[in-house]
């Protein structure tokens, strides 16, 4: 009973420090434009989302040293730690999203799935680059998403492609086995429209091997199924602690890893390398380069990393997943350029990130005047496509690094976009009443 | 002192047999709905209503339900999750199928469907008890997400898998969907945890919340003065799941506006677990305490460093966040294991006294 | 339909009888691994009679400490023997801090304690060792990591990784050692008779407090022998957390207090879900293994209430 | 107090014998694993009497009440309950049919107060289904008033009044059988088992025991089984007395005949067998 008053006293000061503190100052620094990162350093998934939050806050912190923000005015950076769950993203959303934040990107399908009805509200747009809603790439019907520079669906057509092309063309497609190796959630679920069609169209046979994600860490029933239907190409759309599992996996069961092709957010470096010596040929898709050899990365390390401004590990940079993340932030910081630049304000609002986003135009010229020369594929946005379709190419790992090795691979946009035009009908119905666009187009 | 019952005499069963026979706690009800009502919608904002009062309503009321199982009649369940989960989908197809009826109603109507598969997974607990039964409400949780992820049907076959809620109206408010405002939701679901609380607590001090508590402290003994142990277990897995499934949905329409099948995962059904526990089992008062406990405590947590100025990485502060709560939560089941109900009891006792102790 | 489900499954095992023997194989070792897990939970509660959720965490945390002092340049070995002095630490800590004051508290406020550990575990070795996955230093322990492939007939193949053989030698070993420390030691006994009545125990001067910090620190080797071979399977991350779900059908099955219980629940978890998986799991869509388990432990307990081998529960009043 | 004495028997004071039975075992033997718990037994109860059985510990008295109210079902034998012979049945059919009981180590409802506990014995009398009790306003709070009543009516005879709103948890073991006692008597019942109603009291809490059992035999007609171990309440106490031994019947008659039988004092004696 004693402790009982000391409880008492302390759950009312905490009580009152938590209504006092918990609500968040809507007063923000008038100069600065503030960038919310949802990111998962925690987690079963922070493996992959570690590399991923580090790049994304390393440029955008690195623009802030270099050129003191971006026309002049700083970026406020705040990082909301979601372990990619749901619920928590929600939370960060609501809880960041009265600082006047520009852009939101949920790196979480299942994040961005709950933020996309809400952003037309609150005038917020959500950049889920390379995943999130396919259909969003629709811009009639998602002004306020983006997902440039791919949907899945682009980069499923991209792997069959290749595929086809392994195989002397498309047409000998026909009777293949392609194994899909998926996490068992809206990402991993998103392309299976796609492939199911082109399995139709091309005549190969689509299995399916659906990794739980409570699962994942536990793959060997999935992997001996593959074993017994032997098929001939293995593709997969991991995240997180899966994807060293199924690369190990394969390795067990001795599955030809040149025929195993993963999605890019099955790229990471430390994904392969769980497979040992034998993961060599492991191939992925990416659209964003790999290594330092960049003037802004250098940038990076100079002015945020080596200053010791991050908790990045400095040989973590140049990772593929790190410089995803600095690649997402690219686009944001040309967002908020050409919104500026649109609007002729400097300290911004969602409304005139929207904007920006949808005339965002990342041209080589541009690319090299950014340090980024030959980073990644040139990247327009327009108010009808906010994906763009971009190419992408597949890397492949050598053992100890990933080399590239082929061109930029254009998708099917011939079957991708119809397709996509149907999803964003079909969403738009299912939760009507949906509103019908109202924003300009600024291009 | 502050607390007296003397003097407050009853001259009728009626009036001892009230949910609040003491004059104070009818005064605190009424204090604390008033707050509820008025208070909060004039002051608080946005982020206080969704982030804040909206989940601990909902989780408050699934709290409830769990309680009814476990805090009342006893049976452990690590399947609150999934039930839950059963309530979203069925109002998610609810809604599909009957686009015109009011969507609240069809919130209420959703838990139906999950009294009937709670009562379902209920039917092991006549021979299982404890922990055995704690694992077959496991194979409920585990089963029932299965079955979300790969019954496409009951999410409309969207490509996502997740359910996405629609815009609706009542009285002329939008009350789901994204532009709904947080003011219009969080009316909606405190008026509908507020109703089924009412109704939970009559259950409860009757003859079916008697039997259940028969069936909790002594079930051979339940047996032999003529309670039917199935039917009594049943009718706790029914009513606690009817509340659970009500609460999912209101998570998935009122708050979430979307959800996918991880959204009532395991995890779920631990937090709802420690709420009960936390808060005090048996006790409608504690379920409230242990929600708002779990939930707003790691709330407020993520956000200390940044008020009092501090520079801390996000991870940090998760990882700190969840070394307390996990911290907190041994703390307070070694100070009392019966949870917030009974400190609450036990201030009131001293309320009662003061300033003489003895 | 019905060829489907009684009929094809077997003439798949006939007629690919490598792959049936692999997919036994597969079970075997998952089997094991299970098992491995299920020991933990066994060891504490048998000794305090909590079932310990925590056992989950302290796999994952065990493993991270084994790897992480080595990241920072600890020679493999010296690290292993680092490790189990912090989970001598962990045991110690735990037995102080949460479990002498919860004595002779109702078993689900135990259990909750031990949820709680697990939140704090979390926080706890997120916050030291980070959160990304970690390569597992088998080979650095000379833990074997090739594999064998046997032939069979004409494509017939089963491969066996030398790292499940080890799996399984080690297990056979820590539950012949914890069999012997059982029932030939002074404290293995001191132990059963606190499993038996705790107040009885300490009426006779048995040290609760000591015996406590013995069996979790069994559990924390435990922990980590599991660590180490589920991390090398896969990685040490905080995902491999989400598989200790799966003891509890297995101490369902096996009983809470028995070892060799554990073992075979775990195999017939193993081998029951492998196969459900691989020759019917198709017919629902696949994934079924995340629910069988629970589903095979749940049918024995309509039969058995009181699992396989525990005795017959007369009721009495 | 009178307001439940309503159907208040005065036959139930006459001499013993010529009574209608109320229920009958016959030949029954009932066994776990190996072990026999009970031998091929054989008694009756009598409408309005006090039937005491006592034995050593372990004779299977116990046993015998379990079987009595459907929680053991015995291998062989039969019980016929009002002249039927009954069929396996589930413990709370039992209570249906007007069977109560007391328990040897307390039963009660632990987390619940005296109120409650004792309003739990009327639960089969009452049956406002669950809509009613949801609103509660009407039907389910009238009849929750109604079982009160009664309820307070035997709070009032078992002088209990005090503690109405206590835990019984928290209350000394004499009154926690005392309350187990009401709770029986709330059933109402027709045979009232008592399962060593007085173990662990001392004199004085034995007399007042004493007093409620002859009380509630007398005034309600209530027939009574009761298992006790102080020969002294037992003579004093019952009508008719049936001693176990091993499982086995090895006496049964009025008190004096009993206590006279050379079986019962070695029993009692532990001479060997």
């Amino acid at each position: 009973m004693k402790h009982f008053k000391n409880f008492a006293l302390g759950s009312a000061v905490a009580l009152g420090v938590a209504l006092g503190g918990v609500v968040p100052q809507a007063a923000q620094a008038e100069d600065a434009n503030y960038v919310p990162l949802l990111t998962y350093r925690t987690g079963p998934y922070a493996g992959s989302g570690i590399h991923i939050a580090n790049g994304m806050a390393d440029y955008l912190a690195m623009l802030n040293e270099r050129d003191g923000g971006i026309g002049g005015v700083k970026l406020t950076i705040e990082e909301c730690e979601t372990g990619y769950d749901a619920q928590k993203g929600v939370e960060c959303y609501e809880a960041t999203k009265g600082k006047n934040a520009l852009v939101y990107n949920p790196y979480s399908t299942g994040i961005t799935l709950q933020l996309i009805p809400k952003a037309s509200v609150d005038k917020i747009p959500v950049l889920s680059m390379g995943y999130g809603l396919s259909a969003a790439a629709v811009g009639g019907t998602f002004p306020w998403v983006f997902n440039v520079p791919d949907t899945y669906w682009d980069g499923a057509s991209v792997v069959i492609k290749y595929i086809g092309e392994q195989e002397g063309g498309l047409e000998n497609l026909k009777g293949k086995k392609i194994g899909y190796i998926f996490l068992d959630a809206g990402y991993g679920r998103e392309p299976i429209p796609l492939l199911e069609q082109l399995a139709s169209k091309y005549g190969f046979e689509l299995l399916q091997y659906p990794v739980p994600g409570k699962e994942m860490q536990n793959q060997s029933s999935q992997w001996l199924n593959v074993r017994r239907d032997r098929p001939d190409y293995m593709v997969m759309w991991g995240w997180g602690a899966m994807n060293p599992t199924a690369i190990k996996e394969a390795v067990k069961i001795r599955y030809p890893m040149d025929k195993f092709i993963g999605v890019w957010w099955s790229a990471g470096e430390d994904d392969a390398a769980a497979g040992g010596a034998q993961a060599k040929g492991y191939k992925a898709l990416n659209f964003s380069g790999v290594g330092m050899d960049f003037q802004a990365l250098q940038d990076i390390k100079k002015y945020v990393v080596d200053a010791g401004k991050s908790p990045t590990d400095p040989e973590s940079m140049g990772g593929t997943l790190y410089n995803r993340g600095v690649l997402n932030s690219v686009i944001i910081a040309e967002g908020i350029r050409a919104a500026q630049e649109k609007t002729g304000k400097k300290v911004l609002t969602g409304e005139d990130m929207r904007m920006g986003l949808e005339s965002l135009n990342l041209d080589e010229a541009r690319l090299a005047e950014l340090g980024l020369g030959g980073f990644a594929h040139p990247m327009k946005v327009t108010c009808e496509d906010h994906a763009g379709s971009h190419p992408v190419f597949i890397q492949e790992w050598d053992g100890e690094k990933f080399v590239k090795v082929t061109d930029w691979i254009e998708p099917m946009k011939d079957v991708v976009r119809p397709l996509l035009e149907e999803a964003a009908k079909d969403y738009a119905e299912k939760n009507a009443p949906w509103p019908a666009r109202t924003e300009a187009c600024p291009n | 002192m502050f607390y007296r019952e003397a003097g407050q005499f009853k001259t009728s069963y009626k009036a001892d047999q009230a949910l609040f026979p003491i004059l104070q706690d009818k005064v605190g009800m009424a204090v604390i709905l008033a707050v509820a009502f008025v208070l909060i919608p004039l002051t608080a904002n946005d982020f206080f209503l969704t982030s804040i009062m909206i989940p601990f309503l909902v989780f408050s009321l699934a709290a409830i339900g769990l309680n009814v199982l476990t805090g009342y009649c006893g049976q452990l369940s690590l399947g609150t999750g999934a039930f839950m989960g059963v309530g979203a989908y069925a109002a998610y197809k609810l809604t599909t199928i009957f686009p015109d009826v009011n969507v609240v109603f069809l919130v209420l109507a959703s838990g139906i469907f999950s009294a009937l598969v709670g009562a379902i997974f209920g039917l092991p607990s006549l021979r299982i008890k404890g922990l055995y039964l704690a694992v077959t409400t496991l194979a409920a949780q585990f089963f029932l997400e299965w079955c979300f992820i790969r019954i496409p049907w009951l999410y409309n076959y969207n490509a996502s898998g997740a359910i996405e809620v629609p815009t609706r109206e009542m009285f002329g408010v939008i009350v789901s969907g994204a532009e709904a405002t947080p003011i219009a939701r969080y009316f909606v679901v405190l008026s509908v945890v507020v109703f089924i609380a009412f109704l939970v607590a009559n259950v409860l001090r009757g003859r079916i919340g008697r039997s259940w508590m028969m069936i909790r402290d002594m079930d051979i003994a339940a047996e032999l003065m003529g309670i039917r142990p199935l039917q009594t277990k049943l009718m706790a897995f029914a009513v606690s799941s009817y509340i659970c499934g009500v609460a999912g949905a209101m998570m998935v329409f009122f708050w979430l506006n979307a959800a996918e099948p991880s959204s009532y995962s395991i995890n779920l059904s631990f937090q709802i677990l420690f709420m009960v526990i936390l808060g005090g089992l048996g006790s409608l008062g504690g379920a409230f305490m242990g929600a708002a406990f779990i939930w707003i405590l790691p709330v407020f947590l993520k956000f200390i460093p940044g008020t009092i100025g501090l520079e801390v990485g996000a991870e940090t502060v998760q990882h700190l966040t969840f070394m307390i709560v996990g911290a907190l939560i041994i703390f307070f089941l070694i100070v009392e294991p019966h949870g917030f109900a009974r400190l609450w009891q036990i201030a009131k006792q001293k309320l009662r006294v003061w300033p003489f102790p003895y | 339909m019905l060829y489907d489900i009684f009929i094809d499954p077997f003439v798949q095992m006939y007629q690919m009888p490598d792959f049936f023997l692999q997919v036994l194989w597969e079970g075997f070792v998952a089997g094991i691994l299970y098992a491995l897990i299920a020991l933990g939970f066994v060891l504490i509660f048998k000794a305090s009679g909590v079932f310990n959720f925590a056992q989950g965490i302290m796999v994952v945390f065990a493993g991270l400490t084994l790897v992480g002092l080595y990241e920072n340049g600890v020679p493999a070995f010296v690290a292993l023997a680092l490790t189990i002095v912090v989970m001598g630490i962990l045991a110690y800590g735990i037995e102080r801090v949460v479990m002498r004051p919860l004595v002779n508290q109702p078993d689900i406020i135990l259990l909750m304690a031990t949820i709680g550990l697990t939140y704090f575990l979390i926080g706890f070795g997120e916050f030291i060792f980070g959160g990304e996955p970690k390569r597992m230093i088998a080979e650095e322990l000379w833990l074997p990591t090739g594999s064998t492939a046997i032939e069979m007939g004409e494509r017939g193949l089963i491969i066996l990784q030398h790292i499940d053989i080890a799996a399984a030698v080690i297990a056979i070993i820590m539950v012949t050692a914890l069999g012997i420390f059982f029932n030939k030691t002074r404290i293995g006994r001191a132990l059963r008779a606190v499993a038996d009545d705790h107040q009885a125990a300490l009426s006779v001067g048995i040290s609760l407090n000591q015996i406590w910090a013995i069996v979790w620190f069994a559990a924390g080797l435990v922990a980590l022998a599991t660590g180490i071979m589920w991390g090398a399977r896969s990685d040490v991350s905080f995902a491999l957390e989400i598989v200790a779900f799966k003891a509890l059908p297995v101490l369902i099955l096996g009983g809470f207090t028995s070892i060799p219980g554990a073992i075979i629940g775990g195999l017939i978890i193993g081998f029951g879900e492998k196969i459900g998986e691989l020759y019917w799991g198709g017919l629902v869509g696949g994934g079924i293994e995340s629910w069988l388990a629970y589903i095979i432990a749940l049918i024995f307990l309509l039969f058995r209430p009181q699992g396989l081998f525990g005795e017959k529960i007369i009721e009495r009043v | 107090m009178n307001a439940i004495v309503t159907n208040n028997d005065m036959t139930a004071t006459a001499p013993v014998t010529e009574r209608e039975v109320l229920l009958k075992v016959d030949n029954v033997s009932l066994s776990f694993g190996g072990v026999k718990a009970i031998t091929d037994i054989s008694l009756d109860i009598q409408k309005g009497e006090i039937r005491a059985i006592i034995g050593p510990n372990g004779a299977g008295k116990t046993s015998m009440l379990n079987v009595i109210n459907g929680f053991y079902h015995p291998q062989e034998g039969t019980i016929t309950w009002r002249g039927e012979v009954r069929r396996k049945m589930k413990p709370y059919e039992a209570a249906t049919q007007g069977i109560a009981r007391t328990f040897q180590n307390v039963a009660l409802f632990k987390g619940m107060t005296t109120l409650d506990n004792i309003m739990s014995g009327r639960s089969l009398k009452m049956n406002k289904n669950f809509f009613w009790q949801m609103l509660w306003r009407g039907p389910a709070e009238q009849e929750e008033i109604e079982h009160r009543r009664k309820v307070e009516d035997i709070i009032d005879f078992l002088e209990i009044q005090a503690i109405r709103k206590t835990p019984v948890g928290r209350l000394p073991y004499g009154l926690q059988k005392r309350v187990e006692l009401g709770r029986a008597l709330a059933m109402e019942p027709e045979l009232l088992l008592l399962d060593e109603p007085m173990a662990g009291m001392n004199l004085e809490e034995k007399e007042d025991m004493s007093r409620f059992i002859l009380d509630v035999n007398q005034e309600f007609g209530t027939t009574i089984a009761l298992i006790e171990h102080d020969m002294g309440v037992v003579m004093d106490l019952s009508d008719r007395v049936v001693v176990l031994d091993y499982g086995k019947k090895i006496a049964d008659g009025p008190p004096e005949e009993v206590q006279a039988s050379q079986a019962v004092i070695d029993a009692y004696l532990g001479v060997s067998h």
